[in-house]
């Protein structure tokens, strides 16, 4: 029997007063053995990030440890003095988070902040110093190493600030790396790289990985051992392939069933009457401009022409900057594009003057992606619904009764009418939205991005919203999103863009199956967990 | 809100504080039915050396508390008053540059910032000169020097506000442009709006007192800083003459920032807000 | 994008503003009651009007007021300030016999209160909670609450007349034909009073900012980072969160510094500080346009100057500004 | 030995020149000046601040005592003829300007009848009555008169009549001659510097013709603006003279009781400060004869003299100062008698129209003064407020009738011919100038009376039409009078023989030395 990195023995730390329950982690027991990866699976609120700061001595005021041990290196971390644990964190336990873009500061060059590690042990010359950084950068593959030491954070993408992190926390090689959901941010192929470089990393150095994240798919691209979290208990523990394949706690299948598979949905029958058409549609943006700077051109939408049949749900599919969310808004004409058509219902909406667009409005909908952001929270539920009917001249007893019906409608109850928007969870603000968008009998709703902020057995459940009213209610749907395995949930077609270019567009069955283009692959590639779904599929 | 306001000491203190001055400005006409400038005494009598004269009387054998409890009346009206007319004027500038964007709001800023640009003490003294001190001069003068910071927190805040999807949800419904910055936006630009207004009573407050200090007061409105600025002269002599209004006007001021401080963080609660995502 | 563009825009925005306050306060100060040629001879204690006819054919004030306003307007495009009637002397002269004066004050006051504010800001966020962080804050809020002229009375009440240390008032020791270093001393001397005052409400202004500043930022993400790095408190709090938090703070400091000119009148009348806020202040009772409207146009010029300087130093310190463009 | 010997010879020195005891040489005096004089060229500038400074460097030809008796300056002697016309003037010798250039009657002439005719608006006045100036010799002038003029003899005073060096200013832009910012004059202390919103330094003019005068070596006039700080000046002994009006009345009991200080009410004789409120005649209530008068009456001035004025001045019962000649108390004496008021008011049928006061924007003394006014007058049912103005807007106001009542004072020059009758006759109701008949008042009878005084020879007939000027004018209260000021004047007490004339401080330094 190996003797584990680090062993966790009921460990519970407790909330502040006030705080919707009690404990944040409560008698949580594990160990992670040197050159493992454990995977922390829960949804938010699930205590596993608590656990990751616990180790490393940077639970936030109020919160505390209440009771057990944490060995490693054969002492209890936690009972560590604080001297103690600094010079511990960074030097045998590092760690890496989630926001690539604000974890580092912005004020330093990357070269100072992996320095810095160096410094705060005591360690190495101040040209050693450098050296190493130079040998780090190279050694998580970032590009001319000489040009990102003196490079700000600013200055670099997402997925290479995040190897940054990495380069920093591997400086002193330590003998455990915690990573808080380090690719929840990016984008999936940016994800998928960095993945196999925490892999090989692993590999080289031997080191344990604590790694916690939401997402099954990357558990399943990534873990040795998984545990799962539920409210602050583990609820489950196993190797990998046995939780994955076969769990046993309800939680735990409960979140798998919820996760959306690569299964693909029976094809349905498509309509011919187009609901949207979009004509060699451009938008590009300038920033910058004026007297003396220099105008900066962003083409984000360049040249697309695809249509929403009535009654068909249309995914849109690609990376952060592709311009998918930008031919979300230019089809509801929050945007104005600068040339192409944009026609529902026969209507240009594109070439609409302000008072003509106002009177075309309700045609199209948009059901948005921050649940917190699309409701006012200054408005109760029942004038967001009614405002937009009443502005059409539908009598405000009739506006509201229908607004009432609608809220049945997407599951909440007439009782939610009277209520404030701060009185609901996410979720339920998403089906909100929802209802708002239908109270204007639109032709076409564009949903943004519209569950990609809910845990997965939320999302799970609006995604089955909005296939039941799919079919309830004949809707015609642009669905955008970033996630692939959604989209083909819920779509018929799915068209795929790439930097304001539409790439490729088919049915469902044609995207996954035999994608044409280069890029469509490489999106398909880069999904996580993507063979264990293939397998998966193939078994079933 | 209200929960996290009251649990807050200073900003309890702050409310109990504005309260009695409020009491007593209200009240003064009805303690002191002769109004502040009767000469009642011989002049330059310390604090209770005689009966119903508890603050003494001033230069002329005046009452001091009687000037006190009038001048709270000035002292709360300026700074109320010019507040309130910088918020009109600062709001709708604001939030029509903040929303609008582009060239109105490149027009609003210019606008703004060249009044930043101008000495604020300075303009100040220069318009009451000017206009004449009466309260109305002092009121608008210390209302145009303090109108920029507040067009530019409604212009942030609703810049902030109006790229929220709600914003566009309302924008899809039809609502017209005017509509939703009245009904969407404005509403929730509403908390830093209100602590930038307390503080800026007591800012009022401290230039009311500063111009009266330099003779720019209004001779027929007895106010706090009136009262210093006749009393410089004998401060070494009388010192309560420029003590007590002086005391007045820090605990006014005291007050209201302690109530601007816990509005800020009972209604901005920036902690709470990050913490939910 | 270079500093030296964004310099020149700047200033040529800033000569356009400097322009229009001129424009405005011509119009404010002509709008105004009192005539300077009346102020003038009536100072002289009598005067008939052939003596305010003559005085105000030398002031210009016969002609038409758009006239005066050309002449003026085109005097200031080429850096021509005027002539002061009142003090007999070009106003430019007058304002650069004085400017020192206000300059040593406010930027003595100025440094004061920034090292202080920032220095007890940051201690008192290091304490957050303790009794020494709401003694300052307490502190702070009550200078804050304080009037600055009658903290100013009282200084000079403790310091220089009952307890004789400092003098309590004026700019130097007049007469005593110090030179070189002794004046120089001399001269410390008599700032110390009026800075101090002068510095104390912005000192509570600045310490405020910063330790709200430095609590806002040390619950950002990449303090958490240096913490995981195994920095230590001290370490964090130096490298990472003032650097941050003191952005903000720069910045408004910089946009009052210029307003800290023109708005010296206070203590420079207190004190009897030789400044241009005490220029201005009694050049207005004259009616002594061309002086007045030189006070506001260089003070104006000193706050474009002061944003210019704050915007350079800003580029400096934060990366990220001026790259992005 | 060598010691007494030479006292003894600066006693004889000093036996000559003027007191006959000891005097200290050296030293140096510091005193107020407020506000800063806008030019130190008297001939140019008369304000109050620069005749302060100008003093000690310019001259006339006579200087007055505290009784306005006339005594020697630049002339040591002169003779007026019978029949009041020709005024001859002997002139010292040896009098050197600053620059070295010797003095001589040239200059008289020219400053008197090119220089300051052009300059001097309130000698203009008097020049009007001036046929011609001559200069028979390099020592001697003779001014010759058109018609006989009472108060002529009292125009020889420095801020009156300064003599402008010749050599300087023939031939040029007066007001823009460079000199100006370096005035040359004859006087006891020279222009040393002047920094500009901090203080002007004088120094002692060795050459001065009079041996053993000036006492000091050097003079600095301070700029303090604050009333308070100056009295902080004058304790922390940073100053050592307070001219009357530095500081605040109320101040000056607690600095008068300080050790080694001491305080005069002497030095202003010549201009003996009168100051009253206008009261419009021409519209509003104040129209009414009765209305002034009730203002009078319901005025407790005694009071006001006592309390804002801390005792200091006399209530001014008639528009001639009691300071100066020719006052007469055979009038009306209006004392505090609200009843009165109140009965002359309801006579009037006064129906509470407001009422606009002005006060003299010059500091706390004056506003403590409009208030008390307000309070009075409000006592027996007048409803006045207070219009606050700056002095700028002061000036506007009162030159353009646009007030109701208006604090003000004014010089009375010694005699009622400078001082007095220009605010009274009808030929001085002009528009644009606050010191004429601001108020309206338009009595032929009297403006005839104040003519025929003005060019009479004898001082006794004289004194008979003044007296029943006043006796009349009283009774029409074309102002309301209320105090002769008083302006002490605070200094150390070694400071010895400061005061000495008319004009006080103006002329002080001159004779001025400290006690060692």
């Amino acid at each position: 029997m190996k003797k584990p990195a680090l062993s966790i023995e009921n460990l519970s730390i407790g909330l502040p007063q006030g705080a919707d329950r009690d404990f944040a982690v409560e008698n949580l027991s594990f160990a992670i053995e040197k050159g493992e990866i454990l995977c922390v699976v829960g949804e938010s609120g699930s205590g596993k990030s608590m656990t990751a700061n616990a180790l490393m001595g940077l639970l936030p005021p109020g919160v505390d440890v209440r009771g057990g041990k944490a060995r490693f290196e054969g002492q209890d971390v936690l009972a560590l003095p604080e001297t103690d644990k600094q010079a511990m964190r960074g030097e045998r336990i590092a760690m890496i988070f989630q926001e690539p873009m604000t974890a580092l500061n912005p004020l330093m060059r990357i070269g100072d902040q992996i320095a810095e590690v160096f410094a705060a042990h005591n360690r190495l010359t101040t040209p050693e110093r450098r050296n190493r950084a130079l040998e780090l950068i190279r050694e998580v593959g970032l590009p001319d190493p000489e040009k990102i030491i003196r490079a700000y954070p600013f200055q670099l993408s997402g997925g290479q600030r995040q190897r940054a992190m990495i380069a920093m926390a591997l400086a002193l090689e330590p003998k455990l790396l915690i990573a808080d959901e380090p690719t929840t941010a990016l984008d999936v192929t940016t994800q998928a790289q960095i993945l196999k470089l925490i892999l090989n990393l692993r590999e080289k150095h031997g080191m344990a990985v604590m790694f916690i994240t939401h997402d099954f798919g990357v558990v399943a691209e990534i873990a040795d051992q998984v545990i799962v979290m539920q409210e602050g208990k583990m609820v489950e523990r196993g190797p990998a392939q046995q939780v994955l394949v076969t769990p046993e706690h309800p939680y735990t299948q409960r979140l798998l069933d919820a996760i959306p598979t690569g299964k693909l949905p029976q094809a349905r029958p498509l309509g011919t009457v187009p609901a949207l058409e979009i004509k060699s549609l451009r938008k590009t943006y300038r920033t910058g401009g004026g007297l003396f700077k220099p105008v900066r051109e962003v083409h984000a939408i360049d040249n697309v022409s695809l249509s929403v049949a009535r009654g068909e749900v249309l995914g849109l599919v690609g990376e952060s900057g592709s311009g998918k969310s930008t031919l979300g808004r230019t089809a509801v004409r929050l945007v104005t594009p600068d040339s192409g058509q944009v026609l529902v219902g026969g209507v240009d909406i594109a070439a609409l003057s302000e008072e003509e667009l106002r009177k075309e409005r309700h045609k199209v909908q948009m059901v948005f992606q921050d649940p917190y952001a699309s409701l006012n929270p200054r408005q109760k539920i029942i004038s967001a619904i009614t405002g937009g009917p009443i502005t059409r001249g539908v009598p405000r007893a009739k506006a509201e009764e229908r607004a009432r019906e609608l809220l049945e409608v997407v599951g909440l109850g007439a009782d939610a009418a009277t209520r404030y928007p701060h009185e609901f969870s996410g979720g339920q603000r998403q089906r909100i939205g929802i209802a708002r968008a239908l109270a204007m009998d639109p032709e076409l709703i564009v949903a943004d991005e519209a569950v990609s902020a809910l845990d997965v057995s939320i999302q799970a459940q609006v995604l089955d919203l909005l296939r039941d009213l799919r079919s309830r209610l004949d809707l015609s749907i642009l669905f955008i999103t970033h996630d692939l395995r959604v989209a083909a949930q819920l779509c018929d077609r799915i068209a795929v863009m790439q930097k304001g270019k539409l790439v490729e567009i088919g049915t469902v069955h044609e995207i996954f199956q035999s994608p044409k283009q280069a890029y469509t692959r490489q999106l398909l590639a880069a999904v996580p967990g993507a063979d264990w779904q293939r397998e998966e599929a193939a078994t079933a | 809100m209200w929960k996290r306001f009251r649990s807050n000491i200073g900003a309890m203190v702050g409310v109990a504080i504005l309260l009695a001055v409020i009491l007593i400005a209200v009240c003064a006409p009805l303690i002191y039915p002769h109004g502040p400038w009767q000469m009642v005494q011989r002049p330059f009598l310390p604090p209770m050396s005689v009966d119903g004269l508890p603050l003494g009387t001033d230069t002329l054998g005046r009452n001091v508390a009687a000037q006190l409890a009038y001048g709270a009346q000035v002292s709360l009206l300026v700074g109320l008053v010019s507040t309130i007319v910088a918020l009109l004027i600062g709001v709708p500038l604001g939030a029509v540059a903040g929303f609008y964007g582009n060239w109105v709001d490149e027009g609003a800023m210019r606008f703004t910032e060249f009044f930043q640009t101008i000495p604020n003490f300075a303009l100040a003294i220069v318009l009451v000169a000017i206009f004449e001190p009466t309260l109305a001069s002092i009121t608008l003068a210390i209302a145009i020097v303090s109108w920029p910071p507040v067009a530019r927190l409604v212009r942030a805040e609703v810049m902030s506000v109006r790229k929220r999807e709600f914003v566009d949800a309302a924008t899809l419904a039809g609502l017209s442009r005017p509509k939703i910055l009245i009904t969407q936006v404005l509403p929730n630009t509403v908390s830093p709006i209100i602590v930038m207004a307390s503080l800026m009573v007591a800012t009022a407050i401290l230039l009311e007192s500063s111009l009266s200090f330099l003779g720019l007061g209004d001779p027929n409105a007895m106010s706090w800083g009136y009262m210093i600025g006749a009393a410089r002269t004998v401060i070494r002599t009388s010192w309560w003459l420029s003590f007590f209004p002086g005391i007045a006007i820090v605990l006014t001021v005291l007050a209201l920032n302690l109530i601007g401080e816990g509005l800020n963080d009972a209604l901005n609660p920036h902690l709470s807000r990050k913490g939910r995502a | 994008m270079s500093i030296l563009t964004a310099i020149l825009g700047r200033l040529a925005k800033a000569a356009l503003t400097l322009l229009a306050i001129a424009v405005l306060n011509f119009f404010l100060l002509h709008a105004a009651p009192g005539d300077p040629a009346v102020v003038l001879a009536g100072e002289a204690g009598a005067a008939d009007e052939q003596m305010i006819e003559q005085l105000r054919e030398r002031f210009g004030l016969d002609q038409p007021f758009y006239v005066q306003l050309g002449k003026y307007v085109g005097g200031i495009v080429q850096l021509d300030l005027g002539y002061s009637f009142r003090q007999d002397a070009p106003v430019s002269q007058l304002i650069l016999d004085r400017l020192p004066a206000t300059l040593l004050l406010t930027l003595t006051a100025f440094g004061i209160s920034l090292v202080c504010g920032i220095a007890l800001g940051v201690a008192s966020a290091a304490r957050v909670g303790k009794a020494s962080d709401s003694a300052l804050t307490t502190l702070a809020l009550l200078f804050y609450a304080t009037p600055l002229y009658w903290l100013a009375l009282m200084a000079v009440l403790v310091f220089s007349v009952w307890l004789g240390w400092l003098p309590g008032f004026g700019y130097e020791t007049v007469g005593a034909g110090y030179t070189g270093i002794t004046r120089a001393l001399d001269i410390l001397q008599h700032l110390i009073l009026p800075a101090l005052t002068l510095g104390l409400f912005f000192m509570a202004v600045y310490m405020r900012m910063t330790r709200a500043s430095m609590l806002e930022v040390s619950q950002l993400d990449f303090v958490k980072t240096a913490k995981a790095k195994g920095l230590s408190g001290p370490a964090i709090r130096r490298r990472h969160i003032l650097r941050n938090a003191i952005l903000p703070v720069v910045t408004l400091a910089g946009l009052q510094a210029g307003q800290l000119v023109g708005g010296a009148v206070l203590t420079e009348t207190v004190f009897a500080w030789p400044g241009i806020g005490r220029l201005m202040f009694e050049s207005l009772a004259a009616r002594d346009y061309n002086t007045i409207l030189g006070v506001f146009l260089v003070s104006a010029a000193m706050v474009i100057l002061f944003n210019i300087v704050t915007d350079i130093v800003y580029r400096i310190v934060d990366p990220r500004i001026g790259a992005t463009a | 030995m060598q010691h007494l010997l030479k006292a003894t010879t600066f006693l004889v020195a000093a036996a000559l020149a003027a007191p006959a005891f000891a005097q200290d040489d050296g030293g140096r005096l510091d005193i107020v000046v407020q506000p800063e004089p806008p030019g130190l060229m008297l001939g140019l500038v008369q304000n109050g601040p620069t005749q302060l400074v100008a003093g000690d460097i310019f001259e006339s030809l006579l200087r007055y005592d505290t009784d306005l008796v006339p005594g020697p300056s630049l002339a040591k002697s002169w003779e007026i003829s019978d029949d009041g016309l020709v005024y001859t003037f002997h002139l010292q010798e040896g009098v050197k300007w600053h620059d070295g250039e010797p003095f001589s009657a040239d200059d008289v002439v020219f400053s008197a009848d090119v220089f300051l005719r052009e300059t001097h608006a309130r000698l203009r006045a008097s020049l009007a009555y001036v046929d011609k100036i001559e200069a028979p010799d390099a020592n001697t002038v003779v001014f010759t008169l058109k018609e006989p003029f009472g108060p002529f003899i009292n125009a020889f005073e420095t801020g009156t009549m300064p003599i402008v060096p010749k050599h300087i200013y023939e031939g040029t832009d007066f007001a823009n001659n460079p000199a100006n910012a370096t005035p040359i004059g004859t006087g006891p202390f020279k222009f040393d510097k002047w920094e500009k919103g901090s203080y002007i330094h004088l120094v002692k003019n060795e050459d001065y013709y009079i041996d053993g005068l000036p006492h000091l070596d050097e003079v600095f006039y301070r700029v303090i603006p604050d009333a308070a700080a100056r009295a902080v000046a004058f304790e922390t002994g940073e100053v050592d003279v307070l001219p009357g009006g530095s500081v605040e009345n109320w101040d000056i009991p607690r600095l008068a009781a300080m050790d080694n200080v001491c305080t005069t009410g002497k030095g202003w004789e010549f201009f003996a400060p009168h100051a009253w409120m206008w009261l419009n005649n021409r519209e509003g209530p104040t129209a009414d004869k009765r209305f002034r008068q009730a203002v009078m009456y319901a005025m407790d001035r005694e009071f006001m003299k006592d309390v804002v004025w801390n005792g200091y001045g006399k209530v001014a019962t008639s528009p001639v100062s009691s300071r100066t000649n020719f006052y007469s108390d055979d009038t009306t004496m209006y004392n505090h008698d609200p009843e009165k008021a109140k009965a002359l008011l309801a006579e009037m049928g006064y129906d509470g129209t407001e009422v606009r006061l002005l006060p003299l924007p010059y500091g706390e003394t004056w506003q403590r003064w409009a208030e008390a006014v307000r309070q009075n007058l409000s006592e027996v049912g007048i409803n006045v407020q207070i219009d606050s103005t700056d002095v700028a807007g002061w000036n506007e106001k009162t030159a353009n009738w646009d007030y109701d009542m208006a604090f003000t004072y004014l010089y009375q020059y010694g005699d009622p011919a400078l001082g007095v009758s220009r605010n009274y006759t009808a030929d001085r109701i002009k528009k644009g100038s606050p010191w004429n008949n601001v108020e309206g008042y338009d009595n032929p009878e009297l403006d005839a009376k104040w003519a025929a005084a003005a060019t009479m020879v004898k001082p006794e007939d004289r004194a008979k039409i003044y007296a029943e000027i006043q006796k009349e004018i009283v009774d029409d209260v074309p102002v309301a009078w209320m105090q002769e000021l008083e302006f002490p004047t605070i200094y150390r007490c070694n400071v010895q023989d400061l005061v000495t004339t008319g004009i006080g401080i103006n002329d002080g330094p001159r004779n001025a030395w400290i006690k060692k």
